[in-house]
């Protein structure tokens, strides 16, 4: 292997699902390198969750093979992936409403301890991971709330929960499917700020409909239409593709997105 | 008064633990009550007795754990001296080992299951009214007498129904008949026609049901809707007055059962059930009238003896014979058999019945002596010391 | 104001469970406008779309749907005077398939889009109609959950961040349906986080604070109230 | 003659056609249980109870105002409906926000109600109710003496679940039914008068199994616990053909019907116990039954 | 606080058979074990089995054949039928945790029927006549068949038994039990096998019930049809609720309840014994969801507020 497919974190090869003749995901190549933030964006349909799913075996791939770290995962279950630290958020919310913050995360921490089969342990065997939940709550702004029921957050704060849950695992790869969906002007900021430091350390795919995120944070994008890669560059060389305009940005690119200037 | 010191606490105190909802309720349950009351009253009137009479009654919901807690408790805090009724198999057998335990007296009329003399059996407990062996035999036997030559079984497949085909095939092989196959159906199953078809294709002249309650019920209405009966005949080997009284004569005409009494058979039974009737609403089974007799039997005795006492009754119970409406010249064996007469019954055609619950012909008597298995066979460990 | 007022909310409170959320909404919307409602997240916005429709728990004022008082009546009833609702959460019917999701609305008023137009609008739709609704892509449910009031014949809309999650060029799309819409006289509550999307398209715009109605400004006046929207909704 | 396993051709086609017979009970009762799923998200567990209640009601109708089978037959469904329509609005009504399991145990509750009160009242041993006269005697099938009155009720059970399974699935009523399960609160914001909708198909369903107590009053001992038992067997029955699949439940419920004849032939210890083991297979190889949607 | 309640708790348990009747009182031990067991898998991990007797009846008859035809000692014959109980669970779980909710429950209950109907017809069971005359033997030189020793064994074994529920709901394993009760997904996504965790739930919620239903066997001294039928599944799951769902010790109360109800009843309203269990399953599923510890300590809790509000 050469050095620079080592710096590659994720491949894809010739990846495909479809769904009874239906064609969602087909001959996806992708690359990933390691350390930057990547963006796969597309229009409506054109199978981002679906290869989200696939990556993490949420999906059974119809064809393709997946490399994480030079290894192939294709044939490994879900949890299995998570645990070699590919950790997804969804494109709904996902927390654990009748938990409280503090426990949300901890949910996270616990599994490397390897005790959660334990069931004669006390639960305070996990206090010793507090310290650590409450560093990471700290990162998104949540400290405060701690003790609140995650049920009783207002959305942009759930979403954060869920940025933090996921950190918590320290995934080597994130998977942030479209993390700033439903979310108000400031608070937009605020994730892009949390998405660009927690991936100073590692490697984060997301999906994003807001072109003023992925112009601001991404390195590197992958433009999926129909199943197939349409397109794959920086911010300026996509937004230059005349397909991508025609397929997926728009004439008045940008202009409708939240907190794009007026 | 000294006679009153022999009592434990001046009062006999009478357990009576039925099934007031189950599926026994008919046969037992609410009637059996009323029974009991009647053969204490009736006690009282005749022999105005120096002790006071209790009766407690409890459901026992054929719950086996129901059952004994009950009775221990009735012993331990209650005061009761004697327990009584106890239909269903499975709350016989723990309330008699209850009793053993305990030292008091159980007198089982509605189960009838023949573990309880045999396997089973203690110097406690009686059984008094019928035994699978009794109605399968009694039947069994009666009826190949009748003619009925030729068998074929549809059998509940568990342990009761499986005994009650071994033992009535044994003895109409012995009296000369033939069984020529026997179906298995599940218990319990409400759709038997197929099994029946089965039957009437063996061309037996008789088929036996060796099963009980609702399985009985609907083996008879399917075997009358698919036209088999009355080309060939039915036999019940346990069957109640209840159970033809909600078939009725058109589906159930003509076919044979054993019971330990019918209310119309003599002027002392009419006099008994009338009263009985008129205060139930119904004519009493076998059970009930079996009740009051043991509960007679059994306040006879302890007026004998002067006592309470477990040991002193039971001995007394022992060496008096029974004699009243429901048994003549009873007699209690000492694997706990109470032996008495049994009945061929054959349910008459609707035309020959003229007013309520005038169901039944009897076809023979059943000496006690050819009902109830010998006491040479009993597995019971009292007999063979 | 002119006579066509087509919906009047006066006084409106409503509780979810033991939670007061709306504490006295007022406001109105004239026939063939087209209003945005504006505000924080959890601001209050999607629960006064909801309480139109009677799906809050207990509701207290007055809601008047052309001329006629509908505090106290059901939601089904409520939807048969012509109000269509696009619910934020989507709410598509993961037992149906996606043109049975479409047909499923029963229509209260003539003059609804037909299927082959909606089909013209959003030609995703057409292509996946076979398949089952929650399968569907993210962007492809909000466009069937708006596409199935289209059809209804329902003459005023509830729409509830119907540009969320959605590529760029369905959001222009999009924001051509509206107009259209407008020009063929629907009335249209917009709820929207994606204030430049709604700038462009309501005649006026509301901004709900606390539950309550507070800022009222017409298209005209956007420009002159920036500072305030910028302090309000950090536009 | 031809021999199949040492059971004559045409003794097993009458065994078969037996079992359908038992089929269309299955059917007619896990098709209420299917609508009432499908609708209310609700297991009925009262269901048997009501089958009970049908049986009795026809009873009842002949002996005290002699009204006959076939006046049964429509007057049954429609009282034991009334009584579910009542049941729904003044107990079920108040759960559909919580958790399904809560229905489940209410109706459970309901069921032991109605099953205790009736043998309160009636005792166990139950009451005779006649083949009605048109249907009585048998047909000669040269082989076996078929009763009309069991061709009857296989007839009519299969039109009653041929006419339900067509408006369901085939007018706007199945998809107005559907959405509503999924999201009441939402389909009544188009326009749908769920509550209604609700109350009725449950009566609906009810009824049907008011009306399998009608139809097997002749066959069996109109008694308290003829549904207990049998309500079991239906659930099995509902999770073979895949809950809430109105095909489903009218296929797997003649199907086991048949199967479970068989059984009655080949193996008549196993018969009680074909339907679960049938259920624990279908389970393992399609964890969504038969004809149920992966969710 | 709550160590002072246990600790009373305890007191009149271990001073009860003074007042009450002790095998009364077993009996509402084991039930209170069966219904805590049962209570570890719907209140803990949200999964309603409408088939729990099958653990239950099958250790009963387990522990009922080893004890009485294999001469085995009690606990022998107890942990074998726990163990067995626990089996399957396991069986039992491989085939209903892949379904939720409703489907799981009406998985669970056909699987319990199958195991009735082999219940019914093995001969070893005694068909409707039940296992009978299971002898009490003894432990460790107690004798058993002593009321009174036998009913401090069980409260032992009870107290431990409680011990462990509790230790399970609050250790590391009951907190992953809970994420998975409130969002599978998302803990798949964290890496949680959940299907493992849930299964191993179910084994032991499967095998405590089968404990419970082995010592019913050493109190009653026979073991019988009813252990295993359906309704046994019914009154657990009445039991549970009304005591409460996903409180510690609302099972125990609800099945202290059931049970002397049960026993009080018998005596008194005949017939409509059903009815009126019936009426308080409906009651308690309309009126009273969070059962009577629920309720009362939601009651507590606002006294509590209330007291508190005023600023003192
Ligand atoms: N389980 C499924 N069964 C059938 N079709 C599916 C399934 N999941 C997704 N699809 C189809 O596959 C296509 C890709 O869906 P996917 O959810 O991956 O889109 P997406 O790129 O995430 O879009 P969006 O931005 O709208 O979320 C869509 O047309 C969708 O309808
Ligand atoms: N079902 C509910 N039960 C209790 N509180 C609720 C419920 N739904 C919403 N709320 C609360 O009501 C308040 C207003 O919510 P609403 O959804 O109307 O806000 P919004 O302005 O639409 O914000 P968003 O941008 O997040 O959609 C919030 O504080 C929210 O937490
Ligand atoms: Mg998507
Ligand atoms: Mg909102």
């Amino acid at each position: 292997m050469t050095a620079a497919a080592s710096n590659t974190i994720l491949q894809t090869r010739n990846l495909s699902k479809s769904f009874k003749g239906f064609v969602a995901v087909s001959g996806v190549d992708l690359k990933v390198q390691r350390g930057t933030i990547h963006a796969l964006i597309g229009p409506n349909g054109a199978g981002k969750t679906t290869c989200f799913n696939l990556l993490t075996k949420f999906l059974e791939p119809s064809g393709g093979q997946i490399l994480f770290n030079g290894v192939d995962i294709t044939a490994e279950s879900p949890a299995q992936v998570a645990r070699r630290g590919i950790v997804r958020s969804f494109q709904i919310s996902a927390v654990f409403p009748h938990l409280t913050v503090l426990d949300n995360i901890r949910i996270a921490l616990q599994r490397p301890l390897g005790n959660s089969f334990h069931f004669w342990r006390p639960v305070r065997s996990l206090e010793v991971l507090n310290p650590r939940a409450m560093t990471l709550l700290a990162e998104v702004g949540l400290e405060a709330q701690a003790q609140r029921l995650a049920v009783e957050l207002p959305y942009g704060q759930k979403r954060a929960l869920e940025i933090a849950t996921t950190l918590a695992l320290d995934p080597e790869l994130l998977l942030l499917d479209e993390p700033t969906q439903g979310m108000g002007h400031e608070d937009v900021e605020q994730v892009m700020a949390l998405i660009k430091s927690v991936s100073a350390t590692r490697t984060t795919l997301m999906v994003e409909h807001n072109m003023k995120v992925v112009a601001g944070i991404s390195d590197r994008i992958t433009v999926l239409a129909r199943g197939a890669v349409l397109a794959e560059g920086t911010y300026a060389e996509i937004s230059a593709h005349p397909d991508v305009v025609s397929a997926y940005m728009g004439s008045k690119a940008g202009h409708f997105e939240r907190g794009a200037a007026a | 008064m000294p006679s009153q010191a022999q009592i434990s606490d001046g009062v006999v105190r009478i357990g009576v633990l039925t099934d007031m909802s189950g599926a026994y309720s008919d046969l037992a349950g609410p009637g059996a009550v009323i029974a009991a009351h009647m053969a204490v009253e009736d006690f009282i009137a005749r022999q105005k007795p120096a002790f006071k009479i209790d009766i407690v009654s409890a459901d026992h919901q054929d719950k086996g754990d129901i059952a004994s807690n009950k009775a221990r408790e009735w012993f331990d805090r209650g005061q009761v001296d004697v327990v009584t009724e106890l239909v269903s198999s499975t709350t016989a057998l723990a309330v008699m080992k209850v009793a053993k335990e305990k030292n008091k007296i159980a007198l089982i009329t509605g189960a009838g299951s023949s573990r309880i003399t045999n396997t089973d059996c203690n110097d406690v407990s009686v059984h008094w009214v019928y035994d699978t062996y009794a109605t399968g035999n009694g039947t069994g036997k009666a009826v190949v007498k009748q003619g009925g030559k030729t068998w074929y079984f549809l059998t509940a497949d568990y342990a009761f129904g499986q005994s009650l085909e071994r033992d009535t095939t044994a003895v109409i092989e012995a009296n000369g008949g033939k069984v020529l196959g026997s179906v298995r159906h599940p218990f319990p199953s409400t759709d038997l026609s197929s099994y029946l078809l089965k039957a009437q294709a063996s061309g037996a002249q008789v088929i036996g049901l060796a099963n009980a309650g609702a399985d009985t019920i609907n083996s008879i209405k399917q075997a009358s809707e698919f036209g088999i009966t009355p080309k060939q005949t039915l036999a019940g080997l346990l069957m109640f007055i209840t159970d033809i009284n909600s078939l009725g004569l058109k589906a159930t005409q003509g076919m044979y059962l054993t019971e330990a009494f019918y209310w119309d058979m003599n002027p002392e039974t009419r006099a008994w059930s009338k009263r009985f009737y008129a205060r139930h609403k119904k004519m009493p089974t076998m059970v009930q009238a079996g009740l009051y007799s043991a509960i007679t039997h059994y306040l006879e005795a302890v007026k004998a003896v002067n006592s309470d006492d477990t040991q002193k009754v039971m001995a007394q119970m022992k060496k008096m014979p029974v004699n009243d409406f429901f048994a003549r010249n009873g007699k209690i064996r000492n694997d706990g058999l109470m032996m008495h007469d049994m009945y061929l019954m054959q349910v008459k055609k609707p035309s020959e019945s003229h007013y309520p619950w005038d169901y039944y012909n009897v076809r023979a008597t059943i000496p006690a002596a050819d009902a109830f298995q010998p006491l040479s066979q009993s597995r019971c460990p009292l007999v063979h010391k | 104001m002119s006579g066509t007022e087509y919906l009047r909310v006066t006084g409106l409170h409503a509780f979810y469970g033991e939670s007061h959320i709306l504490h006295g909404m007022d406001f109105s919307i004239d026939r063939g406008e087209c209003v945005s409602l504006l505000g924080r997240n959890g601001a209050g916005r999607t629960t006064t779309l909801r309480a139109i429709m009677g799906l809050t728990g207990r509701r207290t004022g007055s809601i008047m749907v052309n001329g006629t008082e509908t505090i106290h009546w059901p939601p089904h009833r409520i939807a048969r005077l012509g109000l269509g609702y696009c619910p934020e959460e989507r709410g598509i019917y993961a037992s149906l398939s996606c043109e049975e999701n479409l047909l499923m609305p029963p229509v209260v008023a003539s003059g609804g889009m037909t299927l082959e137009e909606i089909y013209d609008l959003f030609p995703n739709l057409k292509e996946r109609r076979h398949s089952q609704g929650t399968r569907m892509s993210g962007g492809e449910q909000q466009m069937l959950a708006l596409a199935r009031i289209l059809r209804t014949g329902a003459r005023l809309l509830l729409l509830d961040e119907i540009s969320e999650g959605l590529a760029p060029v369905i959001v222009e799309r999009l924001a051509e349906v509206i107009s259209l819409l407008k020009t063929r006289g629907y009335t249209i509550l917009l709820v929207e986080q994606n204030f430049h999307f709604a700038a462009s398209l309501a005649d006026r715009m509301i901004v709900v604070e606390h539950g309550r109605a507070g800022l009222q400004l017409s298209q005209n006046e956007l420009a002159d109230k920036k500072e305030a929207l910028q302090e309000l909704l950090g536009v | 003659m031809i021999e199949i396993f040492g059971v004559p051709l045409l003794a097993l086609a009458g065994q078969l056609l037996l079992g359908l017979v038992n089929g269309s009970f299955y059917a007619l009762l896990s098709l209420g249980l299917a609508v009432i799923f499908g609708m209310l998200n609700i297991i009925n567990f009262a269901h048997g109870a009501f089958y009970m209640l049908g049986a009795f009601a026809a009873w009842m109708l002949l002996d005290n105002f002699g009204i006959g089978y076939f006046g049964a037959l429509v007057l049954a469904p429609i009282l034991v409906g009334a009584v579910g329509i009542l049941a729904e609005r003044l107990l079920l009504k108040r759960l559909y926000r919580l958790d399904h399991l809560y229905g489940l145990l209410l109706t459970f509750g309901l069921a032991l109600i109605l099953e205790g009160l009736f043998r309160d009242r009636f005792g166990v041993s139950g009451e005779t109710y006649d083949v009605p006269d048109v249907l009585e005697g048998a047909l000669n099938l040269g082989f076996m003496a078929l009763p009309k009155y069991r061709v009857w009720v296989v007839g009519f059970s299969s039109l009653v679940c041929l006419a339900t399974w067509l408006v369901i699935e085939k007018t706007r009523l199945g998809s107005y039914l559907r959405a509503a399960t999924e999201n009441p609160q939402l389909t009544q914001a188009f326009g749908v008068n769920v509550p209604l909708m609700v109350m009725l198909t449950y009566g609906f369903g009810v009824g049907l199994a008011a009306l399998a107590g009608v139809m097997a009053a002749p066959i069996f001992q109109v008694s308290p616990l003829m549904g207990s038992n049998l309500i079991i067997v239906v659930f099995a029955v509902v999770v073979i053909g895949g809950m809430g699949s109105i095909l489903g439940a009218i296929v797997s419920g003649l199907a086991l019907g048949v199967v479970e004849g068989l059984a009655k032939v080949y193996y008549p210890e196993a018969s009680a116990t074909v339907v679960f083991v049938i259920m624990a297979i279908v389970l393992i190889l399609r964890p969504a039954g038969l004809f149920g949607k992966e969710k | 606080m709550r160590r002072l309640w246990m600790v009373l708790v305890l007191a009149a348990a271990i001073l009860a058979p003074a007042v009450l009747y002790p095998v009364l009182l077993m009996k509402v031990l084991c039930f209170a074990i069966f219904a805590s067991a049962f209570n570890l898998l719907l209140g803990y991990t949200g999964l309603l089995s409408f088939g729990h007797a099958a653990f239950f009846g099958g250790a009963a008859y387990v522990a009922g054949y080893t004890i009485r035809e294999l001469a085995w000692s009690p606990l022998a014959g107890v942990a074998a039928g726990t163990a067995v109980a626990g089996i399957l669970g396991w069986i039992f779980g491989r085939l209903a945790i892949r379904r939720q909710g409703i489907y799981f429950a009406m998985i669970t209950l056909a699987l319990a029927q199958l195991l009735y109907f082999v219940c019914l017809e093995l001969p070893q069971t005694g068909g409707e006549d039940g296992l009978q005359g299971v002898p009490r033997g003894t432990l460790a030189g107690l004798d058993l068949s002593n009321d009174l020793t036998l009913y401090y064994v069980i409260l032992t074994i009870s107290a431990l038994v409680f011990v462990l529920i509790h230790r399970t709901i609050h250790s590391p394993f009951g907190q992953v039990l809970k994420a998975i009760r409130e969002n599978e997904a998302r803990a798949v996504s964290l890496g949680y096998d959940v299907d493992r965790y849930k299964l191993l739930a179910f084994v032991l919620s499967a095998s405590l019930s089968g404990l419970a239903g082995a010592l019913k066997v050493l109190v009653f001294k026979f073991a019988t049809l009813t252990d295993v039928h359906w309704h046994m599944s019914g009154d657990v799951v009445l039991m549970t609720i009304l005591g409460g769902i996903g409180t510690v010790s609302g099972p125990m109360v609800g099945a202290s309840l059931i049970v002397t109800l049960e026993d009080q009843l018998a005596d008194k309203v005949g017939a409509l014994v059903t009815v009126i269990m019936g009426a308080i399953f409906v009651v308690c599923v309309l009126l009273f969801r969070r059962g009577i510890v629920g309720e009362a300590s939601a009651f507590w809790q606002r006294m509590l507020g209330n007291r508190n509000s005023p600023g003192i």
